[in-house]
Parts: C-alpha cells; structure tokens; sequence
C-alpha cells in the first residue's frame, strides 16, 4: 500500500506509468521486428556487379559530393556501354555520409552486410575516409580511397585501404621545383584553413621550405567561412615575405585574394595549394585579384592523360558545368575499379584486393599504381603540377614541357591590380 | 602603428554589418524575451532573394533592399502567427519551447533552400564589391563603408520609430512589460507579428549588404545566428543603440583578436567577451551609456 | 532578546527607500501581525527576512544566529518557511510532491519526507486532494497549499504573506483556525494582511509600517485607535 | 531493489537478445548508435527536463569524455577503454566549472553561455595543436572486430543510464530537481540550494554524456574536434533526440534516440534504396519539419503526449490535456 502510494505519486509528475510503459513497448517491438525483417531481406539480382561508393551527398561538402557522384555516374555508363565487367554490368551503389563519420560507418556498414557490395570507393572528408577506412579494414573489404588526403589515412598499415590520390603532403611537388629554379625567395608566409586538409598541408609545405632555405615568417590558421581576413593580411603585408602560400577552400581563397588587393598586399607570388584556388568559383568571386595567382594542382583538363580532356568536356556538356580535379578523381576511380574487378580472379575481397593492388593502369588522372614508401602503403604517387590564373584563365605553366601557356613572372601587382 | 590603425579600420567597418545582424534580434529578443536561433537563416533567406534578383534582373542589391525587406517581413511575420505565438498556449515542460521552435525553422529554412538552390557556392559581385580608398595608407573596403552608414541610418529610423510613432511606443509598451500592455489594451499578439517581421526585415537588410562583399551557400546562417545574439548580449537587450556598439565592439575585438592573438582564436575571443558580459554585467554595453 | 527581532533594518532600491530603520522583535509562540498600506514595504520586509534581497544595512537576528547575508535556502534550513503573496505552486507536481519536496528539509530519506508531508497534508485538511496535481488547484487550496508547503519545512517562525487575500468569508474563517492551529503547534508567526478583522482577531501584537517606517505597534486594539494608522489607510484630509 | 516493471525487463531482454539474433552488422551498428544517443539524450533530460536548464553546449561534455578517451593513448600511451574510467569523471569536472560560472544565469542567458562555451571548446580544440593535433584528430585501432561488445557496452552504458535517472527521480534529489525545475525561488525558500542541486544535475548529466564520448572514441576510433565538440550534430542533437521524446519523462530521451537514428538512417539510405535518391536529402529537413511539427503540437513529445496521440488520432476522443491547467 505505502509502496503504491509512493508510486501513483510520482505517476503524475515524473510520466513514468505502466500504461504509457506498455504502449512504449509496443512502438520498441515494432522498431525491432522491423529491423529483423529488414535485415533479411534477401539480395536481389546476381546479375550485376555492386559497388558502394560513400561520398557526402548532403550537408556542406555536397557540391563537391555531386560533382564526384556525377564523374561516377558518367565513367560507370561507359564502362558499361562497353560490355561491363566481363559481361555483367557494374553497378554503383551511392551512399551519403553527410559530412559525419559516424554516418560514413552507417553507410559502410550498410553496403558491405546488406547489399554485399564486392568493393567500397569514395571518401571525401579525412574524418569520413578514416571511419569508411577502419570498417573497410576490420571486415577485410578493399576500400579505393579517392579524394581523403590526410597524410594517416595510408600510414595505418591498412593493407585493404588503396589511396588513388596523393597524399596533402605532395600537393607541392611541383612548386618546389618551380621555386628552386625560377623564384628562388627567401621568406614566405603560410595561411592555412585549419581543418585536416589545411593543417597537415601547411606543416609539410613549413618543412619544405626549411629544406630550400626558406624562411617562414609567419604561419597562421583560421576557420573557414570568415567575412574579413583584414587582420590576418594586415600581419602578411608587415611581415612582407617574398611568398604567400595558402591552403583554403573556394570562397575563403577568393577572400583572401580581394582583401590582398584592396589592402595592397604585394608578395613576389601568391601560391595557392591546390583545394580552392583552382575552381571556376575561385576566379568568378575574387574576378580581378584572382589574376596572376598560382596553384599547387593534381590535374588539369589540358594534360596529356588518355581521355582527361574528353572527360572534361563531357561532363561541361551534359551536367552544364565545369568539373575539376575531384571529378577527375572520381572518374579515375571507377576506371581503375573496373579495371580491377575485370582482372579479379573472383568477386571475393581477396581476388579484388589481389588484383587491386596489381593495378597499373592509365586513368584520366594520370597513372595508377600503388606503391609504398615512407610509412604508406597501397598509395598511388602522381606528379603534380602548377597552374596560374592568366587574364581569366587557368593556365598550366609548369613543369615547362607540358605547359599550356608560359608562365607570367615577375608580377607587377599595381599593373595586375589596376 | 599601421598594423593597429588597419585592423581598427576593419573591425570597426565589420562592425557596421555585425550591428545590422544585431538590430534585428535585440528588436526580437528585446519584445518576446526569446533568442531567435533562426536569425542567420532568415538572413540567408534574403540573401537568396537578393541573388535571385541580381541574377534574374540584374537589379543592383542596394535596390533589392527594397524587395528583400518587405519579403522577410512576410515571412517572419507568418513564421511568429503561425509558429511561434500558438506555442504562448501551450503548456509545455520548458519555458524555452519557443527558442526550440526557431531551431527547427532554423533547420526547415536552410534545408528548403538547400533543396531548391543545392549546395553550390554562390556570390553577387558588383562593380564596388571591392572597391576601395585609402586615406593615409589605410583602405576602406567602399562597399562596407556603406553598409556601416546604412546600419547607422536603420538604427535611427527605428529608434524614432519606437520613440515617435504610436505603434513604436506599444512595441516598447510590450517589451517593458506584456501584462501591462494587455491591460492598457494593447493587441501583444499583434505586436509580437510585427516585431518579428521588422526583425526578420532587418535581417534581410544585413544580408542584402553583406552580400556583395561575401558569398552565399544554404549554411551561411548559423555563424550569423551565434554572432546576432552575441552582439544583442554585449549591447544590451532591447536596446537599439546598443546593437550598433555591441556590433562594432565585436567587431573591432574579432579584428584585434585576429591580429594579436590568432586569427582561428578570434571567435573563442568573442566568444570569452561574450561570457564576461552576460556574466559580469547582465545589462549589457547600454548599462554604462544609461541610454 | 527576542526570538527573532530586526535592529536598524534598511533596504534601498536606487533612490527609493522601501525599507527605513525598522526595529521589531517577536517572541516565541506569538502571532505578530505586520500591517500597512499598499506598497508600505510588508512584503519587502519577508523578502528581506528570507534573504530574497540583499539588506542595505541593519540586522536581521533569528534564536541566536545573525541572516544577514545568508542565502535563502539557509534560512530556510535554519527554521524560517514563507508564502508568497502570489501563490506559486510547482506547477506540474502533484499537491503530495509539492510537500514532499519541502519535507526533504530535515531528511534525507523519502520514506520520512513523505510521512511528514501527509502529516502536513493532514494538519491543513489538504489530504483528500493530494493527488492533483498542482496547477489544477482552486485558489483557496492553492493558499492552503502555500502554507502547507511551508510547514512541511518544519519551521520555527513562519512568514504569512496575505493567505486569507481573495477567499471566500468561509474559507477565510477556516484559515483563521488553521493559523491558530499552526501556532499552537509551537510556531511563531509574523502574519502580513489587509484584511483587518483577520489580523484584529489572531494577532497577539501588530507593527504598522508606511514608507517603510513604522508608525505604530503594540496590542491590537490600541493600533487599531492610533490616529497615525487610521490617518496612513484613509489618508489626512 | 524495488520491483521494476514487466515491460522494462522485456525491452531489455528485447535489446540483449537483439544482436544474437540480427547478424547484420550494419542494423548492430544503428543499434549501438541508438543506444549511444540514448545515453546522451536522458542525461540531457536531466538536466534541462528535470532540473530545467537548458544546455546547448552538451557537445563540451562529450568531446571532453572523447578526447580524454583520446588523449589517454597518444599522450600517456595509455588503452583508450580507460576513457570509459575516466572519460565520465574528467567530463564531470569540467560540468562542475562550467556550471560555477553559468549557473548564476537563468533561462535563455544560461542556454546561450553554454552555447559560447561550448564553441570556445571546439575553437581551443582545434588550435591548440600540441596538445589535441587539432584537425588531424585522433585515430585508434578499434579494439574488437566484433560489435558485440561495442554493442553491450552501449546497451549497458544505456541501461545504467536511463537507471540513474531512474533513482535520481526517486530521491530527494529528484524532487529537488524539479522542484528548481518549477520555480527557483520557491525551491530556495523550501530550503533547496539551487545552485548545489543545479551543480549536482549538471555533474551527473556531464558524467554519463563524457562515458557517452569516451564511449564513442572507443567505438568510432576517430575523432576530430568538429566531430565531437559540434554544436549542430551533438548539443542540439541532443536536444531533438529529448525534445522528440519528450522532455521530462523518463523514457523520453530513450524513445526520441531511436527515433531520431533510425529516421537519419532510413532517410539518409532512401528508404533503404527503395525510393529514389533524392529523398535521402531531405532527411534535415524531415529532422525539422518533425521538430516543429512536435513542438507545436506535441509539447511534451511522443511519451510525455502519448495519451493526447492515442486519444486524438485513435480512439478520435477528445481530450482536454491541454486544457487542464486553465
């Protein structure tokens, strides 16, 4: 009696009553019947070959996410068209991480236990990579690491993770002889934004310039999306280096790029280190402070890969506008999956790691073979290349032999600037 | 001596804008007493309505005020009948439904636009977006300098809005104390339609100008939305002139925080500002000026 | 000394005194009615007493311990318990929780806090509605429920602010006896209260405050007759 | 210990036997994600529903349990399981300073001192670089190829939270909490010190939030401080996964996570691929539409207003729920 009284009490106040207990127990059962009738939902067809490719579809990575899904979509049709993998079509299975690692594994699990997927590709953003990379890993599921470029994600001794782009530290290969030979500074300063991408690119590129006897006077992060980089450029101009190198996203780079004209920033060269710089956005935002500007890059539409400059046009005509090297990626990895389940012995991991890790192949984004070195394994190693904004136009200027135009150096900024 | 000068150039011409972004909410929050954590993406809204019209009409963003504006007061008078003062009668658990309720507008706005113009970056640039003069070897960005003076004018406007007109003094009525104004037979919930549409419309002005010196994507509105209720705290709740000093004290302290602490460090500055307001001195900045 | 007294006691808001140089002394077991015009200061006085504001300068002196300054849940703890002059129930908790709540005061145990909360409930004839919840209440039980909530702090000096305000002449005659009731269950009362033959009928003294001052005090027959009193509610002519 | 009822024990043996029964990993994995925002939804219950102050800065106590999780392998060299030691109590501690600092604020000004400090965490994170490795984050090597343990622990993590609040309801402590919860002032005047009780919800409500943290460190292996210290995707998750629920009851939290998860999931996969592919963009703004949709018609949430839902929708009989307070 005393112990019901204590119980109808707090009925009232706390919610806590049998009878909304039982109706919750109801709405659990039902969560969970379905969730078993779900898990047991049989695969369909054998007729096709599946293959999960997780990319962030939504959320604030999602142009970049649409871009890569689109050069999936457009590189599967082909490979189809052309009688597919050994006569069965290929087909990809699209997962959006969200921009969350926690969802990324949602959806890696999902395609490896549910739709049984005989490989995963994709990876966007380092976090997302390294939880798609850790599932990949544990259920022996060879994963093609196509855009995720922190430096770990290859240095975990991770043998079912292959990477076909190259790590951020060798975004500035290319600079680095371009400044040996042609510029030859003696300070620089290093912007970076400071997400993984921007971090560990902005220490790599502070060791190299060490190693050419570069001075850095300044390095500094900030968070992306700021209205005003003033202060951070107020510091650049007073520190005067002969170089500026950042490591931004689009819309901060063409920030950045207009607050240096209006603030009358005047380095020997403006470097951009790849991500942002190259994007058509870049140069439509920042319009004439973009000029003149430089960047570290992957790729680029006038290379002399095999179908690079088709792709490019391609993709311009049907999707109604320009791709860039993300696409290029994505592209590339479904060349180099198809390429590696026609090879593969059987559909199951083992063959499809085997055959991956035999890969030798040329893909739009050059050539794909996986190596190791330093603490990688399974990465790919491209060159890189650097390219400069010439009255509008993003030109390749070096390395020399395959360059579109010359490049433009010494700069007159007030000229550039007028 | 230039670095400092330069960086309280900067901060100071931020602070114009940022004190747009806050008039908007200290009106809101002033009269209703909630913190509208859908500023930012009201503000978004407008800048999407600004971008539509510069690229449909070519219609230059300053004219495009006169669009946005009145669209957003529309569309947060609607949001506030609809939404926000049919929860007054409900009786729920949290006093804060309210504020609850302009998170998941706040998330309904951005996913529409998200829906309706993708993730893609997008941007409205004129022949002033970057446009500059220099006095004395330091720059003033032109088209922020306009910003600052149009905050300035919007202030006063509504401050002898709600000082001069009638409808201003039952805003005020309102905000000081609802029973009262009840009672002296004031329609609050009318008020409150108005209040946040005026709000909303102010946030649409501040978007309209932010525009062509920065750029648009559908998540643009929660910084906003952090750094509205951080200028409405410094300034002083309610408090119009408020807003424009807690506006340009944020944004000369993001400026001289950039410069002399870090730049990623300079919203933890803000930020710690704003802890030592709200803790140290509830009122706000218009505690010390006794305007 | 008194049981409870106020020495010099002034609490200034601004400019405005609500307080001024109040000096007062209960004994213990009495009722001791605080009276005065509107805005007089009455409840500015509980306030005071509760540690609600802080004391601008005087003593508050309570058995032998000194409240200046002290935060109200320690008075409280110390054996002062209060009603709002504005009911405030806990709104979404039943009329049994509300006083269970308040019983926790002395113990730590559920068990305990619940018997005293029903003894409570008995002693204020609230037990048959112990299970409504609080907001349900009419507005004499929610003044019953003030009390009652406040005794079940267990305390020595109980601080009345205008229970019998807006009752029914039956309910309010049931309050008188129930206030009796209180005080001969050894609790000093200071009683705050417009209506006068109430406060004439139960209070064994009365202290009459305007503009925070006193102006009158002693047995309630003679403050009832003091010119001063008489002139503060009607007002000189 | 008291009897507890027949339903509770059958959920429970429903959610022990689950993952012997479904072996896929991809449903065990939702399931441990549920289980997870279990936790983190009822200790924010706690505090803002019970106590009635409303946090947006649970991320702060979260990422503190991760990254004490973290932090505990690359600095001391120490196994990451024990931040699931002293995840709770590192994130309890950092509770308890935050609430001497916020705690003399009420209402909206206390939500929006936790949303400033809660960004001052995630700002610091990422900066201070010798410490935390800012946006390189931190990677571990899970422990177990299996999810069964990540799975019980997640359940038990779950169990024992839910239980805690449970008690804490049951105590004075619970009645305290409402108490400050209804009216502060009152509560003082019946000798409650709201500010000691406050603290006190607010530890507990830290402590099973960073074991929640410490938890996924253990789980995810990654981590990076716009992952853990998030104001969207942690504080106000957490806020939707109780207010969905239903704030102040005790099974709110816990019917909202599943809730919450589960339509992420559903949507985000489009219907398990069974719809097309532009439905799983709208999964936020499914996530908002309910938010509102709940809010305005359902103040109490699924359970705090499962009568009004069942009353108005199934048995068409009016109630007058909302009425009763006149």
């Amino acid at each position: 009696m005393e112990q019901n009284g204590v119980r109808s009490s707090t009925t009232i106040t706390y919610r806590t009553g049998g009878a909304n207990m039982r109706k919750l127990l109801v709405l659990l059962t039902l969560v969970l019947a379905f969730a078993v009738v779900f898990s047991t939902t049989p695969a369909w067809s054998e007729e096709t070959v599946k293959v999960g490719i997780i990319l962030p579809l939504t959320g604030a990575q999602a142009a970049f996410g649409e871009i890569e899904r689109n050069s999936f979509v457009m590189a599967a049709e082909k490979v189809n068209a052309a009688g597919g993998i050994n006569g069965k079509q290929l087909e990809l299975l699209f997962e959006d991480d969200t921009g969350k690692p926690e969802v990324a594994r949602s959806a890696a699990e999902k395609l490896i236990s549910k739709d049984k997927v005989v490989m995963l590709g994709g990876g966007y953003g380092s976090s997302e990579t390294f939880a798609i990379a850790g599932v990949a890993q544990q259920n022996g599921m060879p994963f093609l690491v196509n855009t995720g470029s922190a430096d770990k994600i290859t240095e975990q001794g991770w043998d079912y993770v292959f990477r076909l782009n190259p790590p951020v530290s060798a975004y500035p290969a290319a600079l680095e002889s371009f400044l040996t030979e042609v510029v030859k500074p003696e300070s620089c300063a290093i912007l970076y934004e400071d997400s993984a991408f921007g971090t560990s690119g902005s220490k790599n590129f502070a060791e190299t310039a060490e190693r050419l006897g570069i001075k850095v006077v300044m390095m500094e992060g900030y968070s992306k999306g700021g209205v005003d980089f003033k202060p951070l450029l107020v510091k650049v101009k007073q520190a005067n280096p002969d170089l500026v190198y950042m490591i931004s996203y689009v819309m901060d780079a063409s920030l950045l790029m207009t607050q240096s004209m209006e603030l009358r920033v005047m380095p020997k060269l403006f470097v951009g280190g790849a991500a942002g710089f190259t994007l058509p956005e870049f140069v439509k935002n920042a319009g004439n402070a973009a000029n003149m500007v430089y960047s570290a890059t992957l790729w680029y539409e006038t290379l002399p890969y095999p179908g690079a400059s088709e792709y490019y046009e391609e993709y311009v005509k049907r999707f109604n506008k320009p791709t860039e090297y993300h696409g290029a990626e994505a592209y590339a990895a479904c060349q180099v999956i198809a390429d590696t389940l026609k090879r593969a012995k059987s559909f199951s991991a083992e063959d499809v790691k085997t055959a991956l890790a035999e890969t030798d192949m040329e893909t739009v984004f050059g050539p794909v073979k996986f190596v190791s070195y330093d603490k990688k394994i399974n990465q790919n190693k491209l060159p890189t290349y650097l390219v400069q904004w010439i009255d509008g136009k993003l030109e390749l200027v070096w390395p020399k032999d395959v360059a579109s135009k010359p490049y433009v150096y010494p700069i007159d900024w007030e000229k550039v600037w007028q | 001596m230039d670095v400092f000068l330069q960086t309280l150039v900067a901060g100071l011409l931020i602070g114009g804008i940022y004190a747009l972004i806050g008039i908007g909410m200290t009106l809101i929050m002033g009269v209703m007493k909630i913190i509208n954590l859908a500023h930012g993406q009201l503000m978004m809204v407008a800048m999407y309505i600004t971008y539509v019209l510069f690229e449909q009409f070519h219609l230059d963003p300053y004219f495009a005020l006169l669009v946005a504006m009145p669209c957003l007061f529309v569309i947060g008078a609607l949001l506030q009948k609809y939404l926000l003062n049919p929860l007054l009668k409900v009786d729920s658990i949290l006093p804060e439904n309210q504020v609850l309720m302009t998170v998941g507008i706040a998330m309904v706005l951005t996913e529409i636009i998200r829906f309706i113009f993708r993730s893609d970056y997008r941007s409205v640039k004129t022949g002033y977006s970057t446009a500059t003069f220099y006095i004395g070897g330091i720059s003033f960005n032109i088209a922020m300098f306009i910003a600052f003076g149009i905050a300035v004018l919007l202030t006063v406007a509504l401050f002898f809005f709600l000082l001069k007109t009638d409808v201003g003094k039952s805003v005020r009525a309102t905000a000081q104390n609802k029973e009262a104004a009840l009672l002296m037979g004031i329609n609050a919930e009318w008020i409150t339609v108005l209040t946040y549409g005026l709000g909303s419309a102010l946030a649409a002005a501040a978007g309209t100008l932010l525009l062509p010196i920065y750029y648009l994507f559908p998540d643009i509105g929660g910084p906003f939305t952090l750094k509205a209720f951080v200028i409405t705290m410094l300034g002083g709740m309610g408090s119009t002139i408020g807003a424009i000093l807690g506006g340009v004290v944020l944004g000369v302290a993001e400026s001289l925080g950039a410069t002399y602490i870090s730049m990623a460090l300079k919203d933890a500055v803000a930020m710690v500002i704003f802890l030592l307001v709200l803790i140290f001195l509830p009122g706000g900045l218009k505690t010390l000026t006794k305007i | 000394m008194n049981f409870f007294e106020t020495q010099h006691l002034t609490k200034r808001f601004g400019g405005l005194i609500a307080v001024n140089d109040l000096s007062f002394g209960v004994e213990e077991g009495e009722i001791f009615g605080l009276i005065g015009p509107n805005g007089s200061g009455k409840t500015t006085v509980f306030n005071l007493i509760t540690g609600s504001y802080p004391i601008t300068s005087g003593t508050i002196q309570f058995k032998n311990h000194r409240l200046n300054g002290l935060a109200t849940w320690k008075i409280c703890k110390l054996g002062v318990g209060r009603t709002f002059q504005v009911v405030k129930p806990l709104r979404r908790m039943t009329v049994l929780d509300n006083v269970i709540a308040s019983a926790f005061n002395h113990t730590g145990s559920l068990h305990e806090a619940r018997d005293k909360a029903l003894q409570a409930l008995e002693f204020c004839d609230l037990i048959e509605k112990k299970d409504y919840p609080a907001k349900g209440l009419t507005i004499g039980d929610r003044k019953r429920l003030e009390i009652t909530r406040a005794l079940a702090t267990e305390p020595a000096l109980l601080l009345l602010d205008e229970t019998m305000a807006g009752l029914t002449p039956q309910e309010q005659t049931e309050g008188v006896e129930l206030i009796r009731k209180i005080r001969d269950a050894g609790i000093t009362i200071i009683i705050v209260e417009h209506i006068m033959h109430v406060i004439m009928s139960i209070c064994d003294r009365i202290l009459c405050i305007n503009y925070g001052q006193e102006i009158a005090s002693g047995l309630p027959a003679e403050v009832a007759n003091n010119q001063d009193v008489i002139e503060a509610y009607l007002g000189k002519d | 210990m008291k009897r507890i009822s027949w339903p509770t024990i059958v959920v429970i043996a429903l959610l022990v036997l689950f993952p012997l029964v479904v072996q896929s990993d991809y449903y065990r994995h939702i399931f441990i994600l549920s289980l997870m925002w279990v936790v983190i939804g009822s200790a924010w219950n706690l505090l803002a529903g019970y106590t009635g102050q409303v946090s947006f800065g649970h991320a702060i106590f979260f990422g503190t349990g991760a990254y004490t999780a973290g932090l505990g392998v690359t600095k001391l060299g120490i196994s990451a399981w024990w931040g699931m030691l002293l995840g709770g109590p590192v994130a309890l501690l950092v509770g308890l300073i935050i609430g001497w600092i916020c705690f003399r604020l009420r209402g909206p000004y206390f939500a929006l001192a936790t949303i400033a400090i809660g960004e001052i965490f995630r700002l610091v994170a990422i900066d201070w670089r010798s410490m935390t490795d800012g946006m390189d984050g931190i990677l571990i090597i899970q422990s177990f190829r299996s999810k069964l343990p990540y799975y019980y622990l997640a359940l038990a993590l779950a169990i024992a939270c839910v239980f805690a609040v449970y008690l804490v309801l049951r105590s004075k402590w619970g009645y305290y909490f409402v108490a400050i919860r209804e009216d502060q002032d009152v509560a003082e005047t019946i000798g409650i010190s709201s500010f000691r009780y406050k603290s006190l919800s607010l530890m507990i409500s830290s402590y099973f939030t960073g074991m929640a943290g410490a938890f996924y460190m253990n789980y995810m292996a990654f981590i990076d401080p716009h992952v853990v210290f998030s104001l969207h995707d942690i504080s106000i998750m957490a806020i939707l996964v109780a207010i969905i629920g239903g704030v102040g009851t005790l099974w709110g939290p816990a019917v909202g996570a599943f809730i919450m998860v589960w339509l992420q999931e559903i949507f985000r996969s489009a219907f398990f691929g069974l719809l097309p592919q532009w439905v799983s963009e709208a999964h936020v703004l499914v996530f908002g539409l309910l938010v509102i949709f709940v809010i305005r018609y359902l103040a109490n949430g699924i359970v705090g207003d499962w009568s009004k839902i069942t009353g108005d929708w199934f048995k068409k009989k009016q109630l007058s729920y909302s009425s009763s307070g006149n």
